[in-house]
Order: structure tokens, then sequence, then C-alpha cells
């Protein structure tokens, strides 16, 4: 459950809204069902009072909604990071995508965000109310006369199941303690999947990526994915297809897709959550990071402002290509 | 019974100032080496896009090797440099994905080495006939 | 009425499939259900819903439409269109049935779309009652009752059995050709759970979204609307919510060439992408705000205005469940329409 | 099923003839691969063309209906199919299907009319189609105005035939401007909005104007202007399409789609639309 509440966000929110600090508000909108979280931008505390929350639901990585409000926005924008998105927010730096100086960053702490599909996977459609608890949500549903007592930890969404750091690299101020960088598990399935065989890691992607119906929501969530013309939506790339006509077309994207973030990604996550058919893609990311770790040294990209990612970068001393695979013998 | 000899189709991206008069030594020496290796001239094996790669093995490549000046010898100082290091990444990526590691490769030749790239195409060509035609990475349209 | 008991269930399909490809849908790995074909030892997901409309076998993601062979100056034409063969799809909800007539008057309308007509013929729909609508269900607003469905073949599943009743002629044949599984029954226990499902429909939260505010001659009223900036404000423009949706209907026509020939083909495509009214000299629809009303207008102003006041939305829930940052139609509807739903 | 009828299977044309009008446009002709017109057509109505493996796209038909031995297409170089057709020369195959389209009421809201045809650049392509049908069934129609405009003489589309053959029609008066005065041009200077302001035409004439939009917005403001109703006034829109059957949405504005129940609208239709066109 979030050790900070909404209470505390809109109080630090109106406090800097009626100084002057910003002018608007980035925050979480509520929706219908108490899970269905929208960005929205509050212009003023009235306004927050009635829509902003602040739950285990509010997933959504504002960072590169940066770039956009920034460019349309008159003065400062109050954005709310958790830990993972203030790594976007530093690579959108390095990257000089949006200015600086129009955002107030206030580092919020999360407990890590809750999976609806997880929860539902438990108790069935028909939510009528969560509510957390301490560790636990009580659940109501329209078919159940007992409310249903879920614990928290076994419906964190993935990538909070694995996350890589509780630490904010940057905000202008921060509420609540900060953590640390936590030794995670997260290459663990890239590793599992490493061992495989190579049919068998076929099979495993033929069957993830057929599921691919190329709404391009991955792409679109992506803090990295800032391209103001993509490649994919270019008619004369030769590539620009609106539904992968076969299996060809699925991995195309994906490992293009994968490839172009390569060194840029900071493992948010966000192409897995927002994926409608629930590929698992945010292991390519990963796949790239751990190689990137192994073969470069340990890199983060977003852990701080200015470096330089590893694929734009190089030694005179690096792996040879053919001695990736000879290493593992 | 007659029996088919399969051929690998293989494409060689060869750096226009090293691999590809490597590739020239190679034939003027008149050193055997596959003729079913397509060679396609670029500026720098660092002008190779991933995408060409993953389009070769579209139109029917069985396998593809990116050929560059050594490390250190580049005309344009630093691309094979980076031409390692993202070969090195997609390379393992398209392994993860269960595509055969023998059909990628990048290899090292410079203008005086006709014998090194003649020696090259032939073991790249004979391990991507043990392996047969590309499944993985094939776009069916592409094979009617 | 007809009944199968549910222990025979497998035989039923054995014997559906004798006749024609049965499709069904089934759980996946992920946890979503999705329309697979049925073989032996498949088993009929339990989910309300699969995570992708059944659309996809009348208008498929994509589709072939004709081969070019070319030749210095001259170019042939090679129609590749076929003949296709009897299919079943089974477990149809009524949401996705009533998708179909939403679909039929675009592509069965003059001139027919010859493409779509082949596989509409050669379909035969078996609908499922459902028993347990999600909190995303709102086809009510439709005026769809998700107790009744359509199809070629309604069914019901009770605790035991699976009652199904024709509704078509493609349907009673269907049913002739299963007679030695099916007995003949009384409608009690399908009326018991229609009064069942009825008294839950009046739970559901969005059960007073109504369509009042919208409908074909308010173009003007609504286009105008000052909400739908702050609407469309985070929309990330990508094409979930129309790929999930039942009654999307655009698509895109492009050429492939495959190093023999050119593979024209057509393709699905959203409104909500940037470069989908792209021309040579600009776009008519410059921000994402545009296209964000576009999608909402189409569904619930200009498809009703040239349908017989027909809304274009079924009321499946899967925009709602699928959009990345959870703006969906229902949201629309209560803001732009006034209709707060209370 | 290979009888069957489908719209989106197109016929084979050929280009017989390549006429280069203007440094950007040039005036294919097109007959079908027996030497035949593919198909008859109103004056206003639009076919599909494409190349396989480049795309395909909606142009309207420049020659007038009244011509039954082929179909002419005056094409603007601006995109991939244009461009490709470009470098096109004669004996090309194409594909071509249609006729797309609602048509010009040239049969019975122009019938006894006087007409004034307004174009701007490649715009006077549309229109060419109905001028040529109205000069063909002079008697069935008042005085005919033209005013044509374009960048520079160079650019001036159909230039020969205009003078030639329209200027030398009886009750057809022809009023010619270019945006940039120059040499060896004698004629009026300037934007067509202005000249049609300055020329002042008399209300009880149709109004046909087809041109860049933002030439349309203020033509269509400089008639008001003198007095015109919007009833008057007609004009032919342009969106991207792709199936020409109203099907595939793409050139939905309001209810309407451009390809089916326009391009040809009446300008009071069109402000029913939403403005997204």
């Amino acid at each position: 459950m979030q050790k900070i509440t909404r209470e505390q966000l809109i109080e630090k929110a109106s406090e800097l809204l009626a100084n002057g600090t910003v002018s608007c508000v980035l925050g979480w909108g509520a929706g219908e069902f108490g899970y269905d979280v929208t960005p929205t931008v509050f212009k003023t505390a009235e306004e927050m009072k009635t829509g902003f929350v602040f739950s285990d639901f509010c997933g959504a990585n504002f960072s590169k909604y940066l770039v956009a409000k920034t460019q349309k926005t008159e003065g400062k924008i109050l954005v709310f990071l958790k830990p993972c998105d203030t790594y976007s927010f530093n690579q959108l730096l390095t990257e000089h995508r949006f200015d600086r100086e129009k955002v107030y960053a206030v580092g919020i702490p999360c407990e890590g965000m809750a999976d609806i599909s997880k929860i539902k996977a438990i108790c069935g459609e028909g939510i009528s109310s969560i509510t957390a608890e301490g560790d636990t949500f009580i659940v109501t549903t329209l078919y159940d006369d007992e409310p249903i007592a879920i614990e928290a930890s076994a419906v964190l969404a993935e990538r909070c199941v694995n996350c890589k750091s509780k630490k904010h690299v940057a905000y202008d101020e921060l509420m609540g303690e900060d953590g640390d960088v936590l030794d995670s598990g997260r290459f663990d399935e890239v590793a599992r999947l490493e061992a495989m065989t190579p049919d068998e890691r076929f099979a495993f992607w033929q069957n993830e990526l057929s599921r691919c119906i190329r709404c391009n929501a991955c792409r679109d969530a992506c803090p990295a994915c800032t391209c103001e013309k993509c490649v994919f939506d270019n008619p004369k790339s030769g590539v620009e297809n609106k539904s992968p006509a076969n299996s060809f077309e699925e991995k195309l994207f994906h490992i293009i897709r994968a490839f172009h973030v390569a060194g840029r990604c900071t493992d948010c996550g966000e192409c897995s959550r927002v994926c409608p058919q629930n590929i698992p893609l945010h292991l390519l990311n990963r796949k790239f990071i751990k190689d990137i770790n192994e073969f470069y040294g340990d890199y983060q990209a977003g852990a701080e402002v200015g470096s330089r990612a590893p694929l734009v970068n190089y030694t005179t001393a690096d792996l040879e290509p053919g001695e990736v695979f000879n290493r593992e013998g | 019974m007659q029996v088919n000899e399969y051929k690998p189709l293989i494409v060689a991206f060869c750096c226009n100032w090293c691999s590809y008069a490597g590739a020239d030594l190679a034939g003027n020496n008149r050193l055997a080496y596959p003729a079913d290796v397509k060679i396609i001239r670029v500026p720098c094996s660092c002008r190779v896009n991933p995408m060409f790669i993953l389009r070769a093995f579209q139109r029917g490549a069985d396998g593809v090797i990116i050929c560059g000046c050594h490390p250190g010898d580049c005309h344009y100082t630093s691309g094979n440099y980076y031409t390692r290091r993202r070969m090195a990444a997609l390379f393992s990526m398209l392994d993860f994905l269960g595509i055969e590691r023998e059909r990628t490769r990048v290899e090292w030749v410079s203008a005086a080495e006709g014998a090194k790239f003649a020696a090259t195409m032939n073991d790249f060509a004979q391990k991507v006939a043990a392996l047969g035609e590309n499944k993985r990475l094939e776009d069916l349209r592409c094979k009617k | 009425m007809l009944k199968c008991s549910l222990d025979k269930i497998q035989n039923l399909f054995a014997e559906i499939s004798k006749s024609a490809k049965l499709y069904l849908p089934v759980d996946g790995k992920d946890g979503g259900a999705s329309y697979g074909e049925w073989s032996e030892g498949v088993e009929w997901s339990g989910a309300l819903n699969t995570t992708k409309s059944p659309k996809d076998f009348f208008f498929p993601q994509t589709e072939d439409l004709m081969a070019f062979k070319t030749a210095g100056k001259s170019i042939e034409i090679i129609d590749t269109r076929s003949e296709s063969e009897d299919f079943v799809v089974f477990g149809v909800r009524a949401c996705d049935a009533k998708s179909f007539d939403i679909l039929d008057r675009v592509f069965l309308s003059e001139p027919q779309d010859s493409f779509y007509a082949m596989k509409r013929k050669h379909g035969i729909i078996v609908t499922a009652a459902c028993t347990k609508p999600s909190e995303t269900c709102f086809c009510q607003t439709f005026g769809i009752d998700p107790a009744s469905p359509a199809g070629d073949i309604s069914t019901w599943k009770t605790a035991d059995a699976l009652y199904l009743q024709a509704n078509t002629e493609k349907g009673t044949a269907l049913l002739e050709k299963l007679g030695a599984i099916l007995e003949e029954c009384s409608d009690d226990a399908v009326n018991a759970q229609k009064e069942k499902t009825a008294a839950i429909m009046q739970k559901l939260p969005l059960k007073d979204l109504n369509t009042d505010d919208f409908g074909g001659g308010k173009t003007q009223e609504l286009f105008n609307n000052p909400a739908w900036d702050e609407l469309s404000q985070s929309c990330l423009g990508c094409g979930t919510c129309t790929f999930v949706c039942p009654t999307c209907q655009c698509y895109d026509i492009k050429d492939f060439n495959t190093g023999n020939g050119v593979i024209r083909y057509r393709c699905w495509d959203s409104c909500m992408y940037s470069e989908f009214t792209r021309m040579a000299h600009g776009n008519n629809r410059l921000t994402q705000k545009e296209r964000f009303r576009q999608r909402f207008m189409h569904k619930l102003v200009y498809y009703p205005e040239n349908n017989d006041g027909l809304f274009s939305c079924v009321g499946c829930g899967r925009c709602l469940a699928k959009c990345p940052i959870s703006m969906n139609i229902v949201k629309v509807m209560k803001k732009i329409g006034g209709n707060k739903g209370e | 099923m290979n009888n069957a009828n489908e719209t989106l299977i197109p016929k084979i044309g050929v280009i017989t003839d390549v006429r280069i009008d203007t440094p950007d446009i040039k005036t294919f002709r097109v007959v079908t691969t027996d030497g035949k017109k593919a198909f008859d057509h109103k004056p206003g109505q639009c076919a599909m063309l494409s190349i396989p493996g480049v795309g395909e796209a909606m142009f309207s038909i420049t020659s007038s209906p009244t011509n039954t031995e082929y179909m002419e297409f005056s094409i603007k170089k601006c995109g991939c199919v244009t461009e490709w057709l470009h470098q096109a020369e004669a004996g090309q195959q194409i594909t071509i299907r249609g006729p797309y389209g609602n048509p010009f009421p040239v049969d019975d809201v122009f019938a006894g009319k006087n007409l004034l045809f307004i174009a701007g650049g490649v715009g006077l392509a549309p229109l060419r189609s109905v001028i040529n049908y109205c000069r063909h069934y002079r008697d069935r129609y008042g005085d005919i105005d033209i005013v044509y405009g374009s960048r520079s003489k160079a650019d001036l589309l159909d230039y020969k035939e205009i003078i030639e053959e329209w200027s030398a029609d009886a009750g057809v008066r022809v009023h010619l401007t270019i945006d940039n005065a120059q040499p060896d041009w004698d004629g009026h200077v300037g934007f067509v909005p202005n000249y049609v302001k300055e020329l002042g035409f008399d209300t009880n004439k149709t109004a046909i104007l087809c041109g860049p939009p933002i030439m349309i917005k203020f033509t269509l403001e400089g008639l008001i202007g003198l007095g015109f109703d919007k009833t008057q006034v007609y004009t032919t829109l342009e969106l991207r399409m792709k199936c020409g059957v109203g099907k595939c949405g793409r050139c939905n504005v309001g209810a309407k789609y451009v390809c089916k129940d326009g391009p040809v609208f009446r300008c009071d239709e069109l402000e029913e639309l939403p403005n997204e066109y």
C-alpha cells in the first residue's frame, strides 16, 4: 500500500499552486472503477479535490508527457515522480527532450503498484470496489457476498515485483523518505530464457509475439520512444505497416523497437504494462540491458543526466561480436 | 534418386575501404568462395542498420555477414567500433529470440586480406549450409 | 429448445467440427482468452470474453486482396480470391454478435465488399449468453440483452447443460446435424437464467449510461464541445482501442513487393494514428484532439446518422479494460453528453 | 467466386499519351488494354489510379464525359504515386477503377444558368471536365465566365486549350491571372480571390470553385461579399482516400464520406460539416 496519501499530495500541490511555483499539476485522474486512472492536468486545487487520485493503480509514467506538456504550458508544471519515473525523467533530460526549467518535480515514494489483471485473475470480473487496508486489498464484487481479501504482494505488477530502485535520481523536492537502489531479480527471467535451447526460445517468442496486433501502444507509451516521426510511421521507410502480416513482421517491429531504445531504456516497464495482449515486451529490453551490463560494464540509463549511452560509445578493447557466444562456452 | 544440393544464400555487407577491396583481391587472386555470397558495398560497416540485416533475411538470405576494416583502421576513424557494439548487441538479441547464432557474423577483413575474405566466406557458407534454410526470420510472402 | 449436457460438450464440438471448422474462445498462457480452432482436448474458455473481438473472422487484421505481376510496362492482375469453407464461431457474446450487424451495414451496403461477404456467407455464429457481466460492461446502453444473444444459434450454459436454440436457417441446419447429441427440453432453465442475469444487469455500475445526448444530427452541437481538449489531453495516439474494438472498421490498403510480384492487401487502420489522413498537401486532422474526437464522433454521431440511429458501439468494455491511459467511450459519453450516469 | 464483382479490384489501363502542361503537372491519357475508354463518367467524378508496389490514389477525371474515346488525368507531382506517374512514358500500364463520387449537377441544377468557374493552380483539373462538358452542350447553359489563376504563366494548366478554344467560344469569357508580374505577361496580376472581387460579377450565376483550401476560403468570402448565396456556389473536396466506396473511413468528415457523398458539395452543405476538410 502506498505510504503517501492522496491528501498529502493535494496539500503539496495546493501549496505550490498557491505560491505560484507551478501553474498546473500533472497527476492521476479518477476513473469509473477505482482502478482506471487517467493522466490528467489539473489547474486548480479545487479540480484536484474532485478529480485527483493516488492509489495502488497509479502506474502511468508521466515523464514522457513532459515532452509535449512543457511546450504547451505557461509556467512550471508540477509532476509527481515515483522512483522508476525519475530514471525516465533523467534520460529525457539527457536527450534534451524537455526544458528542465519548466518542471517542478516532486519525488514520491512508491511501494509498488498493483496489476488489476492479477486481481481479476483471483476474484473474477464484476469488481465493485477495491480498498487498501495495510498490506491487503479488500475487493467486493457483484458475485461474492463477502469481500475478498488479497495480499498486495500477490497482485504486484510484474515490473514492481522486480523493482530496480526505490531511490529517486531526480527531484526538486522529495516527499517521504528516499529508498535505495535494489538488488532485484529482474534479469532472472532473461537468464531463464537464455538457458533454454534455441528451439525452446524460438517457440517461446513465436507464441508471445504472434499475439501482437501492432496497436503501437508499447511504442507510444515508451518514454524512450520520443522521435517526432517514427520509422514505422514513415511510408518511405518500407516498413511502415499497420498490422503484422506474418511472424516476420511481428519480429521485425519488436526487434527494431527494442534496438532503438537499447542503452536508453530505463526499464520502466511501461511497454509490458500497456500491451493489450500481455506480451512480456520488457524482456526484450532487459535482454539488451543485461547484455550491455555484461559486455561493457554496468550501466543504468537515466541514473544520471548526461551519461553517454553504451551503444553510442565504444572502447578500443571492446568484446568482438563473435566472442559474445564463445564467452558462454 | 537425385539429391539437390542445398546452397545457402548469403548477404555480405562489405565496407568500401577494406573488405570490399579484400573481396576484390580474393577475386584477383582467383581464390574460390561460394557464388551465392552476394556482396553489398556500404561506405562503412557502421552504415549497416539492424533493419538491413532483418530485411536481408526477409528477402531470402540464409545468413548475413558484415565485413569491415580492422578495429583501429576505420576510414572514418571510429565507425567499426560502433559496429562492433551494435552488432554484438543485435546478434545476441537474435540469438535470444531463437534465431540460430551461426547465421550472423561480423568479420574484420582488410584490403590486403583476400585470402582471409575467401576463407571467411567459405567457412560461413559451410556453417549456414549446415543449418539449412532460414525458417525463423522468413517472410513467407517473399518465398512465393 | 434443445440441450446438451456439459459432460458431452466435447462430443458436441467434435460433431460440429465434422462439417465445419470450429473456433471458440480458449484460454491463453497470458491469462487472456482468444479464439482458437477446436481440436480434440481443446477446452472452451470460461472467460467472459476474448481480448480481441471476433471481427477478425470476417474482417481479418490483414487480408490479401489481389496480386500483380509486372513485366516491363505491363501489369497483370491476379484475382487471389477463393471460395472459403464453412466455419463456426462458437461462444460469441451478445455484444459481439451485435457488432456483426454494425459491420454488415458498412461492408454489405452497395457496393458490397466481396471479401467480407464471402466470409459472412460461410460463417455460422453460435452465441453464448452472459451470466456474469463485468463492471466494464455497458451493452444495455445500446439496447443489447446479454442474456438473449442473437446469432445463428443462441446458447445458454448452466451448471450442468448447454441449451441451444436456432435463430436462422443456417443455425437450424447445423442443429439438425447434431441431432443425436441434443435432446428436446423446456425453456425453464433458460428463463430462470435470463431472470437472474437481468437482476445483475441492474447492479452494474454503468447501467444508467444512456445515449440520449448522442445520435445523428448532433454534429455541430457536439463537435465544438470544449471538453474534447481535456478528454484527449493524455491520449497516446496508439491504436489499442481501435484494434480491440468489435465495431471499428477503418482499413488501409497497401502494396507489398515480394521480389517476384506485388501483393495488394488491406489491414486494420486507426483514425487515432497521426498519418491516417495525411496527404501530399497536408493533414486535415493535425492534433491528437481532432483524431480522438473523430473516433468518438464517428461512433456516436456520424454512424447513427447514416444508419437509422444505430450506434457504432456495443458496450463490450474492451477499450475500458485495455486503454493504456484508461480513457474510453464511457468517459467521453459522460463528459460530452453531460450525463453523469448517476 | 472469381466472377463476382469486387470494386476494389481494378482494371488495367494503358497510358497512351503524356502531355507536359507545367513544370509540375502532366496530363495522362488513359484507355483500357483494348483501346477503349475504361468506363463512363460524369463531370466531377474521380477514379482510382495505381501502380502496383507504389500505391493507389484518387484523381479527378479531367476529360469531359463527351469524350468517348479516352480519359485524361491532369496530375501534379506531389507524392509517391504522382512522382512515379511523372516518370512514366506512353505505353505504361497502370490500374484504374471508378468512377467514384457524385458529379456536378450539370444536367439539372446548372441547366439554363449562367456559370462562373473559378480555379486556382491544379484546381482547374476537375473543372476542365465540367467546362468542356458545358461547352459541348453550349445551348443548355447561359454565359460562362472562367477565372483562373496560378503562380506564374508557366504554371497555367491547359494554357493552349484556354487561349485557342475556350476564349474563342461565343459567350465564354476567360479571365486569367498570375500571382506575380513577369515580363512576358500582359494580363492581370494578383491572387484569384481579389481578382474575383475586382471583376465584380452579377449574382445571377452559379459559381463552381476549385483550388487550394486557402483560395477556396477567401474566394467564397469574396463571392458572398458580391452578394452570392452559399447555395449558388459549388466546390469539390479532396481528402486522403483508400477504398473509394465509403468503407475504409479515411475521407470521413462528419456523417459524409468525401469519396461517396462528395467530392462535389454545395457550399451550404459544407457548412453543416465539421470544419475538418
